[in-house]
C-alpha cells in the first residue's frame, strides 16, 4: 500500500543488490533507528532498564543464534554458556587492563567466545542435528562448571560473582552503580545497530550463501567447492561473538552484576525460543522473537492481575507466574502451528501484501 | 523549446548531434540485460552511432539505399536507424513476428541491401528465404547466441561494426568527411519507409519524410509537453508507426529516454520497475489488465473486497472530474476520493507501472469506455487518439478536459480534416506522407490533388467538435431511405454491454436494422444465478423470456444513445432475436481472430433474417455445427424475434454526457 | 608428569587397592543408569514412532509423580491415585496428539521439537498451579516400596545395597521386559514397529497414525511414571528432576535415538561412567564433573561413531 | 562465461581416465573392473539400465565415493583420496538426479552460490559489504547474468527455487553447476522427468554448453534419443560393469546392448 515501485529502476548491480533495494523499506528502517533513539529522551528509566536494554540485549544473542541455527542450519543448546564465556572475558579485560574504554574491551570479548564457539563447534563436521545439540550441552555444561570452579574468572571474589565496575565513555557513566539506564540503553542500542548491519552484510554475501547452502543441501554445497567444515567453523565462531558480546551487555550494562547461573541451560532454551518463534533465517525476527519472548511474560504479569482483580479474585504472585508459564508454553505452540516459519514469515507476508495491494497476491 | 530550436536540426542525426552537444549525460536509452537496466547518454549513443555509421558504410551501405530493421525493441536496432539515416541511407523496419515469406516480400520490395536484425532466429529467417532476395548484401546481429558457427563472410555483429568505425574515426579526416554527410541530410530527404499490412492485398510502403516525421513528433511534444525528463518504454513492434514516432521521432525530438524491456514475458514487470511517464497501448493491453485486476481481486478478502468496490465506485462518480479539475465536486467527496487514492488508486497505479504516468495514449482501435473511464477515474491521464501511418500518426487528438471514451478527440494541432458525402474521413497535415513505395497507383487512390489523404475510416464530428470514427468506410451501407448505416459502430455499442458477447447487425440496403445477438454466457450465467434463472442449456438460457427482457433493455439504450448522435439516427435497431448457439470460429461463423462474418452468417441463417423482416415473431432454424472433437451435429431451435420502440431523431439536442 | 600420574595411573591403582569401593561405586552407577535408561526409553519409544525429539519427556516424569503425590496428599488411597496418575497420563497423549501432533504434522523435526518445549513450559506451570511449587516427597510406604539397607561383606568391606535401589533396579527390569514384549509380541506393537520403519507401511495395514501417537505418548507417560516415583523416591519429587531427564540425551546419543536395547545399554555406560568419573577423577579438578561428564562422553563416542552404538553406518546418497 | 581459464595439457586429449574401477559397500559391489576414458571436449554418455551403477560411477568421479579398488587419474594426474570439494577445485561440477537445489535460495543466489570457489574476498571485507567484497560480488553477479541468460530463465531470476516447476529447477541446477565454469561437466539425468519441449531446451543448452564453452561432459540419460544425438561416445553399464564402448552407432548394434535393454528379461 506504501510501497511505489515503480519507476525505483536499477542501472547497476550494486543498487540491485542492496539489502533494501527499494526507498520505502531504507525510509522504514530509517525510521525505526530514528525512533528507537528518540526512546531514550521519551520512555522512562522502567521502560528502557526493564525492557527496552533486555530486550535489544536478547535480540543480539538471538541473532548469534540464529547465525548458527537459522542460517547455516545447526541446532545449538550452549548458546547460555557462549553469552558466559563473553561476560567473563569482557570481565577479566576490563579489570586487567581498566584504562582502556570498556566498549574495545565488549567489543573484544566477543572473540573469546567466537573461539570457545568455534572449539566446540568442530564435531559439528561429523555430527549433525539432534546429534549435534548434544554436543552444545556439552559445552553449556562444561562451560557452566568452569564459571562455578575457576575462581580466577571472577577474581578471586568470595562472592563468586561478577560485579560490575565503574567505567565511562567520554566522561559518561556506562557501566556501573552510577550509569543511568538512559545512557546504558543509548550505548546497547548503538551496539546492537552496528553488529546487526554487520551481519546483515554478512549473511547477504558469500559467506551467508554459503551457511544458507551448507543447511539446505550439504553435500551438493560440498561438491560445489564449498569447504564444510570450515564454514561451519565460521557459523560458529560468528554466532558465539555475537553471543559473547550480548552475554558481556547483559551482566555490565543490564544486570550490573550476576552470577554465573545466569548463563544456564535454561538460558539457552529462552535464546533457542526467541529463533524459533522469531523465524529462523531472519535477522528481523530474532528482534521479533525477542520482543515476544521476553516482553510477553512482562504483559503477563501486568495483565494477568488486572484481569483477575475485577472479579475480586486476589491472586497470589506464584500463581501468577505458574499461569505465565502455562500461557507462554501455550503460546509456543499455538504460534507454531499457525506459523511454523515465524513471526519473521508473517512479516515478510505482510510487507509482500502491502507491496501487491490492493491485490492479494 | 525543442521545436523552435530544431528549425536547423532537421533530420534526426542533427538533432542527435543536438541532443549530445545540450544535454551530453542525460540518460538516452535505457535496455534491461543481464538484469540491469543497461543506459546510455545522449552523449554515448551520438558517439556510437557516428562510429556505427562509419562502420556501415565500410559495409557498402550508401546514401539512398534501404536497410531493414528487424526484431524486439532494442537500443542497437534504434541506432541502426539513426546511423542509416546519417548516411543517408533509408531504415525499413519490418515487424519481427512475420513469417520468412512476409519478409521476403518485403525486404525484395523495398530492394534492401543491408538487414539489421536482434538475433539468431531472424538470421536464419533471411537465410532461409535468401534466394528471393538477391539484392542483400549483409546481414548484422545484435545477439551473437548461437551464431558463432555461422558463415561470416556476410553476416556481422553490430557490436564488430561499431568498433570497425571506431577504427575509421581515428582518422581526422574520416570524421570530417562524416560531418560532411551528416550536414547533407536535409529535411525533404526520404526518412524511414514503414509498411502497413492493410487488411487486404500486399503490404504497402509508406514513404515519410523527415519533414514530416518531425512535424508530426513536434505536434506530439508539443500537445502533451514532453520534455528530457520524461520515460517511455519501448515494446510495441518498431515497424509500427506508432513506435516510430513516440520510441524514436519523439524521443530524438525531446531527448526523453527510451526504456527497452528485458524480454516480451517481462514487459509487465519492467513496466513497473521503469515508472514510464509517457505510455503507449493498445486497447487490449488496459483491457486485460482490468479483466486481471478484477479477476485477482476476487480472490481478495471480503473486507478488502468491499473497500476495493467501494472506492472504485466511488472514483466512478467522481474521479474523472477530479483528474479534469472540474468544479462541481463536493468536498466530502473529494476528500473520500483521495482516501481512496491512498488506499486503492495509487496502489493501483504503482501496480501498473503508471506512478508516473503524464499522459498515457490508447488508439489502433475502439476501446470500451467502461475500461476507459476506470483508467482516468483512478487518477491515470488515459487519452484516445487517432492516427494513421500515412499520417505520422496524427489526425485526432483528446485535449485536456475534453477527455471522452466515444469520441477521438479534436483534430489535432496542425490538421485539416474534411468529411465527404459517403462519411469519409479524410485529412491533410504536415505529417502526410509522400506516397507508397513504387506504387503510384495506390498513391493517386488515396491522396487528392489538393493533398489531402482518405483515411479510409468513415466518421462524423459531433456537435461538440469531436470526431467519433464509426466503421471502416467500405463497410458502411446504406439503408433504403438513404441514412448511414455504420454495422461495426452499432454492433459494437452492443458489445459494450458484458452480457452482449457477439452482435450482428444487418440493414445495408434494407428498410430497418436487424439484429443477431449472441449473449456472454459467463456474464447472463452470474446474472442468471443472481437472479434465481434456472436453465439447462445455453440455448434455453439464451431463449428465456427475461434474458429477452434483459438484453432489450441494452438495445434500448443503444437506440436512445443512436438517436441523438447526427447522422446515426437511422440506423437504430427495430428488431433483434438472441442466437440459440454460439458462433464459433470452428463452423466458419467467425473468422480466427474472432470477427464476425456478416456474410456468411446472413448466409446460413437465412430463415432469421426473413424471420427479421418479414415480421413474425418467432422463427425455427437447424444449423449444423462441428463440435470441439471435430463431430457434426444439427441443433434446432425456434427463435423469437423482439420489436423495438425507434426514437424520434434529436440532432442538435445536447448530449447527455453519459451516452454511449 | 605429575598430573599425568594422578589422571593415568593412581586411579587405577586406587580401584585395585580398593575393590569394595570400586563395586559400590558400580552399583550405584548401575542403579541411576538404568533410571537414566528408563527416562531414555521415553524418548525412544515417541521417536521411534513418530519422529519427535520429546523433550517434555522429563517433564512428564515429575508432571506424573506429582498427580500421583498430590492426589495422595488429597486424601486418595496410593493405588487409586496410582491409577488416576495412569489415567491423567493417558489424557494427556490424548491432548498432545490433538492439540500439538496432529496440526504440526509434516512440519520440520525442529519445529516439533521445539512445539515439546512449548509443552513443558506449559505442564510446568499446569504442574505447579494445581500441586504448588515446593519439592514434595514420594509416598514410599503407601506404594509398599521398600526401604533400609543391607550391608554386604564383599571384596575386602561392606558393600551397601539400598533396598529401594534393588527395588528399582527391578521394576526398571520388568518395565523393559514387558515393554519388549509388548513390541514383538503384541499387534499393536507390531504396527509400532511398522510406522517407525514406514509411515506409508504403516497406513497400508490399516493403522490410524494418530491412534499410534496416542498409545506410544501413552506408553510413554507409564515409563514417566515409573521414572517418577523411582526417582522421586530417591531424591523428592520436584521440578528440578526435569533436568535429570536431560541426562537422558547423552544416553541417547551413546544408544541411538531409536534403538531400545541401545537405550538400555547405553543408560548403563552413562550411570557408571559418570559415577565412576566423579568418584575417581572428580577430585583432581574439584568435583562437579557429574553435571557435563556424560555430555563429554557422548561427544568423544560420537566423534568415533556417528551413528550411535546400534545406529547402522550412514551412506550418504545423492 | 568463459572456457576454462588455463586448459591443462592433457596427454592424448584425455581428460578423465578410469583404471579398473570397483566400488564396494559392505558385500554389495555397485561397480566391478569398470575402465573407460573422457577425452578432453567430448560429451560422453554413461548409460544402461536401473541399479547398472551409473550414479555410483559419477560419485566415485567427483570425489564422493574412493573407489576399492582401481584408479581415476584426472587432468593427467593420479587421484588420491579426497573430499569432494576438493574435486571441486579440480574443476568437476555436477548436477543430481534429483535436483540438489538450495531450497529457499532465488535463481540467483542459487547460481551466485555455485561461483564459491572463485570468490575470495576477505572476512572483513565481507562484514561491511564494502571494497573488495562488492566489487567482487559485482564481478561475479555479471557472470552469473550471462548464464541466467543462456540458459533463459530471466523471468525467474529472483523466484525462490523451491516454487519453481521441476524442469525450471533442472536448468537452475544446470545454471549452477556452470557457474563453476568446470573442466568436466557431470550431469545425472539431466532430463528425468521433462516434457518433450523442455527435454528439447535442454539437449539444446547442454549441446551449446559443449560447443560453446569447450566444456567436457559426462552425463547420465534414460532417453536413448537424446543421448544418440548427443554424445560423441556412449560407456554401457550393466549390473555395475562394462558391458559396451564406443560411438552411438556401435553402441547401438552392440548385441549385449540390445539384450541389456530388450532381449533378456531382468
Amino acid at each position: 500500500m506504501f510501497y511505489r515501485e515503480a519507476g525505483q529502476y536499477k542501472s547497476n548491480y550494486k543498487a540491485d543488490m542492496a539489502i533494501f533495494p527499494l526507498r520505502e523499506d531504507k525510509i522504514g528502517i530509517g525510521v525505526i533507528i530514528l525512533a528507537a533513539y528518540s526512546l531514550a529522551f521519551l520512555g522512562d528509566s522502567f521502560l528502557l532498564q526493564a525492557v527496552m536494554i533486555p530486550f535489544l540485549v536478547f535480540s543480539l544473542a538471538a541473532i548469534g543464534l540464529n547465525i548458527l541455527t537459522g542460517y547455516a542450519g545447526l541446532l545449538s543448546l550452549g548458546t547460555g554458556a557462549f553469552m558466559g564465556v563473553g561476560a567473563y572475558a569482557c570481565y577479566k579485560l576490563m579489570t586487567a587492563f581498566p584504562d582502556v574504554n570498556v566498549i574495545v574491551w565488549i567489543f573484544v570479548s566477543g572473540f573469546f567466545s567466537a573461539a570457545i564457539g568455534a572449539l566446540f563447534g568442530l564435531p559439528s563436521l561429523r555430527i549433525k542435528g539432534f546429534y549435534l545439540a548434544v554436543a552444545t550441552l556439552a559445552a553449556q555444561f562444561f562451560l557452566q562448571w568452569c564459571f562455578i570452579r575457576i575462581p580466577w574468572l571472577v577474581n578471586y571474589n568470595v562472592s563468586g560473582a561478577l560485579d560490575a565496575p565503574l567505567r565511562t565513555l567520554f566522561g559518561v557513566p556506562i557501566i556501573g552503580a552510577t550509569a543511568t539506564p538512559q545512557t546504558r540503553y543509548l550505548v546497547v542500542l548503538t551496539i546492537v545497530v552496528v553488529l546487526t548491519w554487520l551481519a546483515s552484510n554478512l549473511v547477504h554475501g558469500r559467506i551467508g550463501r554459503a551457511w544458507i547452502a551448507i543447511r539446505d543441501m550439504d553435500l551438493a554445497a560440498e561438491l560445489m567447492g564449498i569447504r564444510p567444515l570450515q564454514t561451519k567453523l565460521l557459523a560458529f565462531a560468528v554466532s558465539s561473538y555475537y553471543c559473547g558480546v550480548a552475554g558481556a551487555l547483559l551482566v555490565f550494562l543490564w544486570y550490573g552484576g550476576a552470577e554465573y547461573d545466569v548463563f544456564n541451560i535454561n538460558q539457552s532454551f529462552f535464546i533457542l525460543f526467541m529463533v524459533i518463534i522469531g523465524g529462523l533465517g531472519s535477522l528481523i525476527g530474532s528482534f521479533f522473537g525477542a520482543a515476544l519472548i521476553f516482553i510477553m511474560p512482562i504483559v503477563l504479569g501486568i495483565v494477568l492481575p488486572a484481569m483477575f482483580s475485577p472479579f475480586g479474585i486476589s491472586v497470589g504472585s506464584d500463581t501468577i507466574e505458574h499461569l505465565r508459564f502455562m500461557i507462554v508454553g501455550a503460546l509456543i505452540i499455538f504460534f507454531l502451528i499457525v506459523e511454523p516459519h515465524g513471526l519473521a514469515r508473517l512479516w515478510q507476508i505482510g510487507k509482500q501484501k502491502l507491496l501487491v495491494w490492493p491485490f492479494p497476491y | 523549446m525543442t521545436t523552435a530550436a530544431s528549425l536547423r536540426d532537421d533530420t534526426f542525426p542533427k538533432l542527435l548531434a543536438r541532443n549530445a552537444r545540450v544535454r551530453p549525460d542525460r540518460t538516452a536509452f535505457r535496455h534491461k540485460d543481464l538484469g540491469i537496466w543497461q543506459s546510455w547518454t545522449w552523449a554515448e549513443v551520438h558517439e556510437a552511432v557516428r562510429a556505427y555509421a562509419s562502420g556501415l558504410e565500410a559495409l557498402g551501405l550508401k546514401r539512398g539505399s534501404k536497410i531493414a530493421i528487424i526484431g524486439y525493441n532494442r537500443p542497437y536496432l534504434y541506432w541502426t536507424m539513426i546511423a542509416a539515416q546519417w548516411i543517408g541511407a533509408v531504415p525499413i523496419p519490418v515487424y519481427a513476428d512475420s513469417v520468412a515469406e512476409e519478409m521476403a516480400y518485403v525486404l525484395a520490395h523495398a530492394e534492401v541491401s543491408h538487414a539489421a536484425v536482434q538475433d539468431q532466429e531472424q538470421v536464419d529467417k533471411l537465410l532461409s528465404v535468401s534466394e528471393q532476395m538477391p539484392q542483400l548484401d549483409r546481414i548484422l546481429y545484435d545477439e551473437d547466441r548461437g551464431l558463432r558457427d555461422y558463415d561470416h563472410s556476410r553476416l556481422h555483429a553490430i557490436a564488430s561494426v561499431i568498433e570497425e568505425g571506431r577504427a575509421r574515426l581515428g582518422d581526422a579526416s574520416e570524421r570530417d568527411r562524416l560531418e560532411q554527410e551528416l550536414a547533407r541530410g536535409k529535411g525533404s530527404d526520404l526518412a524511414i519507409i514503414l509498411y502497413t499490412s492493410g487488411t487486404t492485398g500486399r503490404p504497402k510502403g509508406v514513404m515519410l519524410t523527415f519533414e514530416s516525421v518531425i512535424a508530426a513528433a513536434e505536434i506530439g511534444c508539443d500537445f502533451d509537453k514532453l520534455d528530457e525528463t520524461d520515460e517511455i518504454i519501448a515494446y510495441l513492434p518498431i515497424a509500427w508507426v506508432g513506435d516510430h514516432i513516440f520510441s524514436y521521432a519523439q524521443a530524438i525530438l525531446s531527448g526523453l529516454c527510451v526504456n527497452c524491456p528485458e524480454s516480451p514475458e517481462t514487459i509487465a514487470e519492467d513496466r513497473r520497475e521503469i515508472g514510464a511517464t509517457y505510455v503507449f497501448a493498445p486497447p487490449r493491453v488496459f483491457e486485460s489488465m482490468l479483466t486481471l485486476t478484477m479477476v485477482r481481486m476476487e480472490d481478495a478478502g471480503a473486507l478488502k473486497r468491499r473497500m476495493f468496490r467501494f472506492f472504485i465506485d466511488h472514483a466512478g462518480k467522481v474521479g474523472e472530474r477530479i483528474l479534469n479539475r472540474q468544479s462541481g465536486v463536493g468536498a466530502w467527496d473529494r476528500l473520500l476520493w483521495h482516501v481512496g487514492n491512498a488506499l486503492v488508486y495509487a496502489p493501483l497505479r504503482n501496480r501498473f507501472g503508471m506512478t508516473r504516468v503524464k499522459v498515457g495514449y490508447t488508439a489502433g482501435e475502439a476501446i470500451g469506455p467502461e475500461i476507459f473511464k476506470f483508467y482516468r477515474s483512478i487518477g491515470v491521464n488515459l487519452k484516445q487518439l487517432y492516427g494513421q501511418t500515412e499520417a505520422s500518426v496524427y489526425i485526432t487528438m483528446q485535449p485536456n478536459g475534453e477527455i471522452r471514451a466515444d469520441t477521438v478527440g479534436r483534430p489535432a494541432p496542425r490538421v485539416e480534416i474534411r468529411i465527404d458525402e459517403n462519411g469519409e474521413v479524410l485529412y491533410r497535415s504536415p505529417g502526410v506522407f509522400t506516397g507508397y513505395y513504387k506504387d503510384d497507383g495506390k498513391t493517386a487512390e488515396t491522396k487528392t490533388p489538393d493533398g489531402f489523404v482518405r483515411s479510409g475510416d468513415a466518421g462524423f464530428f459531433d456537435e461538440t467538435g469531436h470526431l467519433k470514427i464509426i466503421d471502416r468506410a467500405k463497410d458502411v451501407g446504406k439503408m433504403r431511405d438513404g441514412s448511414l448505416f455504420p454495422p461495426k459502430y452499432v454492433e459494437n455499442k452492443l458489445k459494450f454491454y458484458p452480457n452482449i458477447k457477439e452482435a450482428v447487425c444487418f440493414g445495408d440496403g434494407r428498410d430497418f436494422v436487424g439484429c443477431f445477438i449472441n449473449i456472454d454466457l459467463v456474464a447472463v450465467s452470474n446474472w442468471a444465478e443472481r437472479n434465481g434463472v434456472t436453465y439447462a442449456s445455453y440455448q434455453e438460457l439464451a431463449g428465456h423470456p427475461l434474458v429477452y427482457d434483459m438484453i432489450e433493455k441494452h438495445v434500448d439504450e443503444v437506440n436512445r444513445s443512436l438517436a441523438s448522435e447526427p447522422r446515426m439516427g437511422g440506423a437504430q435497431i427495430k428488431r433483434f432475436l438472441i442466437l440459440h448457439k454460439e458462433l464459433d470460429a470452428d463452423d466458419g461463423e467467425l473468422t480466427r481472430t474472432q470477427k464476425v462474418r456478416r456474410s456468411f452468417i446472413a448466409e446460413r441463417y437465412d430463415p432469421l433474417i426473413q424471420a427479421l423482416y418479414n415480421g413474425s415473431t418467432e422463427a425455427d432454424i437447424s444449423t449444423e455445427v462441428t463440435f470441439e472433437d471435430g463431430r457434426k451435429g444439427v441443433i434446432a431451435a425456434r427463435v423469437k424475434v423482439k420489436d423495438m420502440k425507434l426514437y424520434p431523431i434529436e440532432h442538435a439536442a445536447p448530449l447527455p454526457e453519459a451516452a454511449e | 608428569m605429575d598430573i599425568l600420574y594422578k589422571i593415568f595411573i593412581e586411579p587405577f591403582v586406587f580401584m585395585g587397592e580398593a575393590p569394595d569401593l570400586l563395586l559400590q561405586t558400580l552399583w550405584e552407577g548401575l542403579v541411576s543408569g538404568v533410571l537414566y535408561a528408563l527416562i531414555a526409553l521415553g524418548f525412544v519409544l515417541i521417536f521411534k514412532a513418530s519422529g519427535v525429539f520429546n523433550f517434555a519427556q522429563g517433564i512428564m516424569v515429575v508432571f506424573s509423580a506429582l498427580i500421583l503425590v498430590g492426589l495422595y496428599e488429597k486424601g486418595v488411597p496410593a493405588f487409586l491415585a496410582l491409577l488416576l496418575a495412569v489415567g491423567a497420563m493417558l489424557l494427556l497423549a490424548m491432548a498432545v496428539e490433538r492439540v500439538v501432533l496432529r496440526p504440526l504434522v509434516n512440519q520440520p523435526d525442529i519445529i516439533l521439537f521445539m512445539a515439546t518445549f512449548g509443552l513443558t513450559y506449559f505442564l510446568i506451570g499446569f504442574g505447579e498451579l494445581i500441586f504448588g511449587g515446593s519439592p514434595k516427597e514420594m509416598i514410599t510406604d503407601a506404594l509398599y516400596l521398600p526401604q533400609g539397607t543391607t550391608e554386604v561383606d564383599l571384596l575386602g568391606g561392606m558393600v551397601r545395597f539400598q533396598h529401594l535401589d534393588i527395588a528399582a533396579a527391578v521394576i526398571a527390569s520388568i518395565m523393559i521386559g514387558v515393554l519388549a514384549v509388548f513390541f514383538s509380541k503384541t499387534r499393536i506393537g507390531r504396527a509400532l514397529r511398522a510406522v517407525a520403519d514406514s509411515h506409508k507401511a504403516a497406513l497400508s495395514v490399516g493403522i490410524s497414525l494418530n491412534q499410534i501417537w496416542v498409545i506410544v505418548w501413552f506408553a510413554a507417560g507409564i515409563v514417566a511414571l515409573v521414572a517418577g516415583i523411582m526417582w522421586g523416591a530417591r531424591s523428592g519429587v520436584s521440578f528440578a528432576l526435569q533436568i535429570i531427564a536431560l541426562k537422558a540425551l547423552p544416553v541417547l546419543i551413546l544408544g541411538g535415538f531409536t534403538s531400545i536395547p541401545g537405550a538400555i545399554i547405553g543408560g548403563l555406560i552413562i550411570g557408571v561412567g559418570e559415577k565412576l568419573g566423579e568418584f575417581y577423577w572428580g577430585p583432581l579438578v574439584g568435583g562437579g564433573i557429574e553435571t557435563w561428564l556424560a555430555y563429554v562422553i557422548a561427544l568423544l563416542f560420537l566423534l568415533y561413531r556417528p551413528q550411535g552404538l546400534f545406529g547402522e553406518k550412514i551412506i550418504e546418497r545423492i | 562465461m568463459r572456457a576454462p581459464d588455463n586448459p591443462v595439457a592433457v596427454k592424448d586429449g584425455v581428460l578423465l581416465a578410469v583404471e579398473n574401477v570397483s566400488l564396494g559397500f559392505g558385500g554389495v559391489k555397485a561397480l566391478t573392473d569398470v575402465s573407460f576414458d573422457i577425452r578432453k571436449g567430448e560429451i560422453r554418455a554413461i548409460i544402461g539400465p536401473n541399479g547398472a551403477g551409473k550414479t555410483s560411477m559419477l560419485n566415485c568421479i567427483n570425489g564422493f565415493y574412493y573407489p576399492t579398488e582401481g584408479s581415476i587419474t584426472f587432468k593427467g594426474l593420479k587421484r588420491p583420496k579426497m573430499r569432494p570439494y576438493e574435486a571441486a577445485r579440480g574443476g568437476i561440477a555436477r548436477t543430481f538426479q534429483n535436483v540438489a537445489l538450495f531450497k529457499s535460495m532465488s535463481t540467483l543466489d542459487n547460481i551466485m552460490a555455485g561461483r564459491s570457489l572463485k570468490m575470495r574476498s576477505s572476512f572483513f571485507w565481507q562484514l561491511f559489504r564494502h571494497g573488495p567484497a562488492m566489487t567482487e560480488e559485482v564481478a561475479h553477479r555479471r557472470v552469473v547474468e550471462e548464464i541466467i541468460d543462456f540458459l533463459e530463465i530471466q523471468h525467474i531470476r529472483k523466484t525462490p527455487v523451491g516454487r519453481l516447476p521441476y524442469g525450471l529447477q533442472k536448468r537452475v541446477e544446470l545454471g549452477r553447476a556452470l557457474a563453476m565454469e568446470p573442466d568436466l561437466l557431470l550431469l545425472d539425468e539431466p532430463m528425468a522427468g521433462m516434457n518433450l519441449e523442455e527435454k528439447e531446451d535442454m539437449s539444446r543448452f547442454i549441446f551449446e554448453v559443449n560447443q560453446q564453452f569447450g566444456t567436457t561432459i559426462a552425463l547420465i540419460e534414460h532417453d536413448m534419443g537424446v543421448v544418440m544425438d548427443l554424445s560423441d561416445r556412449v560407456v554401457v553399464l550393466e549390473y555395475g560393469q562394462k558391458i559396451a564402448d564406443g560411438t552411438p552407432d556401435e553402441v547401438k548394434s552392440n548385441q549385449r546392448v540390445i539384450d541389456a535393454y530388450l532381449g533378456v528379461a531382468h
